[in-house]
């Protein structure tokens, strides 16, 4: 049986019994970070009594968009979305407003935070990317004891999370002046392992004395970079990196990198499935709704086993916490 | 005409290069008003390359042409048109995938007041300077829907439709039957009462002495001389064309004396094979050693016949055997292995132009000749003897076959198949714009082959040919056999009218 | 077209009978594909298409091929906006794109054309001037114009001119559910005038010479260099045409749009039955190819195969085992799988009709 | 290369005149360019090309094009990557990756190649049967290798055997500095083959010749059909072992790679000299067209404009204005764009100069 348009008022009249309808959708399931995304909405979603419906953003705004479009002419309760490129998906929010539908922003900002109520936009549940870097970045500064050369690798540089991690990691080197960012500073990969891995190479190879440390946007573009030293002078560099994915936290545990802040993919996830249904069963007044809600990230290193193993255990796709 | 006529254009010193050979070195040339002025030439001679760039097509000339007296720079068919000038050249040059009309008016469409094109006006100018032809075709549908025969004539429409003053016609006549050819002539005859000049490229010599008034021969790219026909006649001419005073063995061959058939059993039996549309129920049988001729117009069907003999066309109905056993003439490959091989008129089907001439000479058998790991120097080895065999010059196997000399390309082609076993030996006019050094040397290469037992079908347009090689001689008109001529006198005129059927 | 005007050949109707089939199937096999509502969506998805298709039509009449569009689109769209974002206009982050006036608008949506124009110039003289296959300068103006697109946004978002932004996203609104989409309407503007160029004026004509036969076409007086060099210019502009809507329609410009834009226009052309060899072909074609394609991509996205296979008189059982296997669950990741095959199928079937053709 | 072997023609040693200069000019303006690391880097970036480009040129020389080696190689790596996280396998993320016995590794790698020969032989038998151009029939099939890739993958991302690791990562320590990447030695084996394939033996032969001229090598008894699916099918193993190799590289398979791979292996393969239009080229020349494409990549990536103006000898006014100039500042965005104006240039130079040929 398909429920009836949500947000009219009558949708909850079932009470918490109705099953509910929630479209889904993040930037690309080809990143690991969005993948668990999935799965967290999945398994909450059964927790919760909300059919999901996921669409891959597929990391192209028009095929999202394309897809977003068709989501606006079927019924839903609510939506939550990331964006892969902010504003993209104005339209079809407002779209969904008209029909009364509660959008929910995750991660990237759907559209700029002073326009998100005109636009239909309930509430943005997000994580701190500049808090992210600062912490690793932070650690890996003072693991190198405050000076030598870093390499910087940034993901895309239209991206709202890759400016804030940019933003966080020069704050903390602000703070070494002893530390030289090599390479002319942060170097966009557009989050694609391969750019990374020939970037970082290059950078490597280019160097005489050993570089102390590498600070990475994103752990998949670190691991892909990481098998680039062995043999070389630069064999004992400190890596650190963002996302504490699970691989990312495999590679803490193997100490292949120091330190990875954890972006907490299935908190997010989670937070808008709890706050998306909430206000469907409660009929909440968009007002009465936080604008946004910053999800905490942990930092991971090898020096608290503790932390790591708790990560490991709750990042496990078999019980998607953090 | 008389020379003292005012000059409508001159050209001086004319000198084209290509890489390092020169095309035409010096030529001087002019073209009085309303004469229709004939230019002959071995192959080579530089005849098309000369017209070329009075068409504007070779930009890269040196020397003067003035036209009326002013002096003027071709250097670009648009330019040349501009000026009237216009060409039909020797090679077919249409849109296929454009309808007739508009290939007609190629680069000239009549257009209304508001600048779009006229397609009514353009689809009754088609019509009517195809009627001026005799020909009377549906000039809405696709031009490559037609026959050869159809789009040599709508290419010769296009030059007499293009309203030019000077009206330059590179063998217009190599594909034409001889009505078609007659009617074309009339019209050149209107047109010089029109006032318009023209120039005849052809190597029928009596077709030149018929309609033109003056003449001009060149030779290696020199012009040797010019006058008018009366006091010209063929043998000076081809005396001149050829150069030395070698007794002018161009001569055609314009009458023969067949042989009887011979009595040994046919080995090739080929009974029923049609392909619709080309060719009807062809049934012949030939015994080794003789070269069995099978002359008709372009578009006939002797030609397709070769072709699908040879394994590269659509495979026709009907069944061909070799010695007993069946031929499948679906592919090449089988019919090269049962020792049946093609030779096509048209060199640019046939040559692998920017391969090296041994490349083209070992590629046919491969395997035989270099044997399973292929080495240069091997190929070099194996090539020189055979270029000598063939005759080619200059016998350089490491050359690009396509810097070679369109005879000496012919004999690369033809040379390709002496490495393997030849039973069969298929040719579709074999010399085709061959000049009659190049034309006896081929023939020569073919008549050994039918000594040594191949049999040779030879299909041409050219009664000359036949008359000269041919032991037996079948006549094709509209796909099918009209008659087998052997053991009897048969002379040009015979051949033309059965194959007007 | 003028093909289409003699007798019919089977080759000639294949795109049509495709389209046809295509959208007889979504209409059987997804609910609520033939209302309205996904007819303006084809419209408002093929829209960008359609207008990159046309001015790639005429690259490929030619012979010639344009594989620049997709990056050209994209750069045209990054020199709006980041203009939109000078100071003299509406200033970063566009906050006083209420004030800007109309003139600054003309210059910031102008100069993008003049850029692609310069561009187009460029590959086709190089094209023409090298003796290069066109495939190979396009291909290398693609990588300049994404550079250059990457330097001058330094990679970041830009917002475009409301106008756009409407123009993209704004419709007009007809009887019941129907809604036409704006860009819509610059497609048709674009397709109408393209055909009339190309059949009704000798330019257009000499397109199809040139593609036809280029010595032919150059022997009978075509500047046939002039010719491709224009069909390079106006696949450019047309280009740029298509990427300031798509910016419009997505509100905003950066470097990951128009990925897929010029795959996706060749395939429309192509699916239209405008031949690769050149000569062959029309915008009527290209029309229908860019309609069979967004209806395949549409289609394809309104369909829910656990519905279907709910609704099917098939055994419980096997609906059952069905519903939980990854291609079910999973069916949104065989979507670009799936146009793929079809695209390939329909192409190849119109091939082996073509090559039938006399 | 037997062309170079005949009298040398400018367009003939055009491509290593370029290689040449690149390297000379790095040579001075970047420092620590000249040394055995960057040899090494050389080497190691350009296997994977290398590897590709070398099926590659046999398609070009048949005057067809494979427009989805870069997918089909992403295929290959992902149907590897799944493969080796079966439970039959190392499991999921690759845990018991230590227990797996050979048998397994050579199947989990061998399955990738019999996909990929599929592929290349359905797109090599559809282009001869259908008779359209090779261009289109492989663009579909680039988007069927990346859907079939995304499904199987379900996007995510997957690890790969440890010996692909070593084959990508890994390498030989030689004298001083310089290593040789078993990926290099990989390469070179590929190069090497294919270089034997095309000159000695009678497949590599009829390549030419079918690419020369069709129709004459048709009328010479070969089998024109079987030469072109051969070389699709050749060229789709190839991709396929370079895809391979690059996950290995990367350490895992996720559908962000090989993005650029095809367009960057046509460049290297036609920079080299390869033309277009068949008949023409070989495997030494594709060999310094990958050179010298990688050269220019890493090269640019190894420039540092600040301390080059800072070491300049320029007036100290300029340097500072310089020093603050966005295109200084932001030079990593520049290095693509000027990527591509340096192999446009090239590509004319090198077209100019072989259309001056007789
Ligand atoms: N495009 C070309 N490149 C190189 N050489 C050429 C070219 N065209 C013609 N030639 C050479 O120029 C010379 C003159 O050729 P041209 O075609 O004028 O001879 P022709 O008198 O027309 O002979 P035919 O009677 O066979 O037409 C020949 O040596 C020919 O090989
Ligand atoms: N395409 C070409 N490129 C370079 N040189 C050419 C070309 N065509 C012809 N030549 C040169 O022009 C010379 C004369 O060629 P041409 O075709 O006129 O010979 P020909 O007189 O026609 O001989 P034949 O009677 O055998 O055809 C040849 O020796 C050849 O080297
Ligand atoms: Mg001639
Ligand atoms: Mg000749």
């Amino acid at each position: 049986g398909q429920p009836n348009a949500g947000g009219s008022g009558d949708s909850g009249t079932a009470g918490g019994s109705r099953p509910l309808r929630a479209c889904f959708s993040n930037a690309g399931l080809q990143s690991t970070w969005c993948a668990l995304g999935k799965t967290t909405a999945e398994l909450w979603g059964k927790l919760l009594n909300v059919e999901i419906e996921w669409v891959d953003g597929e990391f192209d705004p028009e095929k999202q968009r394309n897809k977003i479009d068709l989501v606006t002419t079927r019924d839903w309760d609510f939506c939550a979305f990331q964006a892969v490129q902010i504003d993209s998906l104005a339209e079809p929010v407002k779209r969904l407003k008209e029909r009364g539908i509660p959008v929910i922003s995750m991660d990237t900002l759907l559209v700029a935070m002073d326009q998100m109520r005109d636009t239909g936009v309930w509430c943005e549940v997000t994580p701190d990317h500049v808090n992210m870097a600062e912490m690793s970045g932070g650690y890996l500064l003072e693991k190198i004891g405050g000076k030598g050369k870093v390499i910087h690798i940034g993901g895309l540089s239209s991206h709202s999370g890759a400016i804030g991690r940019r933003d966080g990691f020069e704050k903390v080197a602000a703070k070494y002046p002893d530390v030289e960012v090599i390479g002319g500073g942060v170097r966009w990969c557009d989050w694609k392992k391969q750019k990374a891995r020939d970037t970082f190479e290059a950078l490597l190879q280019q160097e005489k004395e050993p570089i102390a440390g590498a600070f990475f946007h994103s752990d998949d573009m670190a691991l892909a970079c990481t098998p680039a030293l062995d043999g070389t002078i630069h064999k004992d560099m400190v890596i650190t990196a963002v996302d504490g994915q699970r691989d990312g936290l495999d590679a803490v545990a193997k100490g292949v990198l120091a330190a990875t802040a954890v972006n907490p993919v299935c908190l997010i996830h989670q937070t808008a499935l709890v706050v998306g249904q909430f206000i469907v069963r409660n009929k909440e007044a968009v007002d009465t709704v936080p604008l946004e809600i910053i999800t905490p990230g942990p930092l991971v290193t090898k020096d608290n086993p503790r932390a790591l193993e708790a990560m490991l255990y709750l990042a496990d796709p078999a019980h998607c916490m953090v | 005409m008389s020379n003292d006529s005012p000059l409508l254009l001159s050209a001086r010193r004319i000198t084209v290069r290509y890489g390092g050979v020169a095309a035409l070195s010096e030529v001087d040339f002019e073209l009085a008003p309303g004469e229709i002025h004939g230019l002959v030439g071995c192959n080579g001679a530089g005849k098309s390359t000369l017209m070329k760039v009075l068409a504007g097509a070779v930009p890269h000339y040196e020397g003067d042409i003035s036209l009326d007296g002013t002096p003027i720079r071709l250097d670009s068919p648009h330019g040349a048109l501009s000026r009237g000038i216009a060409m039909v050249y020797q090679e077919l040059s249409g849109v296929g995938s454009l309808s007739v009309a508009e290939n007609i008016c190629l680069g000239r469409q009549p257009r209304t007041r508001l600048g779009t094109v006229d397609w009514r006006r353009m689809a009754r100018e088609a019509r009517a300077s195809l009627a001026e032809l005799n020909v009377d075709i549906d000039v809405t549908k696709r031009l490559d829907r037609y026959p050869l025969v159809t789009r040599q004539l709508v290419e010769i429409a296009r030059g007499l439709h293009s309203g030019a003053r000077i009206l330059i016609l590179d063998e217009p006549t190599s594909a034409l039957s001889p009505p078609e050819a007659g009617r074309l002539f009339d019209l050149m005859r209107q047109l010089r009462r029109r006032g318009v000049s023209m120039i005849f490229i052809s190597h029928f010599l009596e077709d030149v002495l018929a309609i033109c008034d003056r003449v001009s021969v060149f030779r290696d790219g020199r012009h040797v001389a010019t006058r008018a026909v009366s006091v010209f006649d063929r043998s000076t001419m081809l005396r001149q064309m050829i150069g030395d005073e070698r007794d002018a063995s161009g001569a055609d061959v314009l009458e023969a004396t067949l042989p009887p058939r011979t009595s040994d059993p046919p080995r090739l039996r080929i009974d029923g094979l049609s392909q619709p549309g080309l060719f009807e129920s062809i049934s012949l049988t030939a015994a080794s050693g003789e070269c069995l001729g099978l002359f008709g117009f372009v578009g006939a069907g002797h030609q397709d016949f070769v072709w699908s003999l040879s394994g590269a066309a659509r495979p026709a109905t009907g069944t061909v055997t070799l010695d007993g056993t069946p031929v499948s003439l679906t592919n090449v490959r089988d019919a090269v292995r049962r020792g049946i091989v093609f030779v096509a008129a048209d060199r640019a089907r046939t040559l692998v132009r920017g391969a090296s001439i041994s490349r083209n000479l070992t590629l046919a058998h491969l395997r035989s000749v270099l044997g399973a790991w292929l080495r240069r120097r091997r190929e070099v080895a194996v090539s020189k003897p055979m270029l000598e065999t063939i005759g080619c010059r200059p016998p350089n196997p490491s050359l690009r076959a396509g810097s070679l000399s369109g005879g000496n390309q012919q004999k690369v082609v033809f040379g390709k198949w002496l490495f393997g076993p030849i039973d069969v030996l298929l040719l579709e006019e074999p010399t085709r714009g061959m000049d009659v050094h190049a034309k006896s040397e081929i023939m020569a290469l073919i008549a050994k082959q039918r000594e040594s037992g191949a049999i040779v079908l030879l299909a041409s347009t050219e009664p000359e040919l036949l008359l000269a090689h041919a032991t037996r001689i079948v006549v094709f008109s509209r796909g099918r056999i009209v008659s087998e001529l052997q053991g009897q006198t048969v002379t040009k005129s015979d051949l033309m009218r059965l194959a007007e059927g | 077209m003028k093909l289409l005007t003699e007798r019919f050949h089977a080759a000639d109707i294949a795109p049509l009978v495709t389209l046809a089939l295509v959208l007889f199937l979504f209409a059987v096999f997804v609910d609520g594909f033939l209302t309205m509502g996904t007819l303006s969506l084809i419209l408002q998805q093929g829209a960008v298409l359609a207008i990159v298709a046309a001015g790639l039509t005429f690259v490929l009449l030619t012979a010639e091929i344009d594989l620049s569009v997709g990056m050209v689109a994209l750069l045209a769209a990054c020199v709006c906006g980041v203009l939109w974002e000078q100071d003299w206009a509406a200033g970063a982050k566009a906050v006083r794109a209420k004030e800007v006036g109309s003139l600054t608008t003309i210059i910031v949506l102008g100069v993008p054309f003049l850029l692609a124009l310069g561009l187009g110039l460029l590959s086709g003289m190089l094209t023409v001037s090298s003796g290069l296959p066109s495939f190979i300068i396009t291909l290398a103006m693609m990588n300049i114009a994404i550079g250059l697109a990457r330097f001058l946004t330094l990679s970041e978002k830009f917002a475009v001119p409301p106008l756009l932004a409407t123009l993209g996203n704004g419709s007009w609104p007809l009887f019941g559910g129907f809604r036409l989409p704006y860009s819509a309407m610059v497609a048709a503007g674009v397709l109408g005038l393209s055909h009339l160029v190309l059949e009704h004026t000798r330019f257009g004509r000499y397109v199809f010479m040139t593609g036809g036969n280029r010595e032919a076409a150059h022997l009978s007086g075509v500047r046939t260099n002039r010719v491709i060099v224009g069909c390079l210019a106006i696949s450019a502009m047309t280009a740029a045409l298509g990427g300031l809507v798509n910016a419009g329609r997505l509100n905003s410009v950066s470097l990951d749009q128009n990925a897929d834009l010029l795959l996706d226009a060749v395939a429309c052309v192509v699916l239209g039955g405008t031949s690769l060899f050149g000569g062959e072909g029309g915008i009527g074609r290209t029309l229908i190819g860019v309609l069979t394609f967004t209806s395949l991509k549409v289609g394809l996205n309104l369909m829910n195969v656990q519905q279907l296979i709910r609704q099917s008189p098939l055994p419980q059982s096997w609906k059952e085992s069905w519903l939980d296997a990854t291609w079910v669950t999973q069916f949104d990741l065989l979507r670009p799988f799936l146009l793929g095959v079809v695209l390939l199928l329909a192409l190849v079937i119109h091939g082996r009709l073509a090559s039938k053709r006399p």
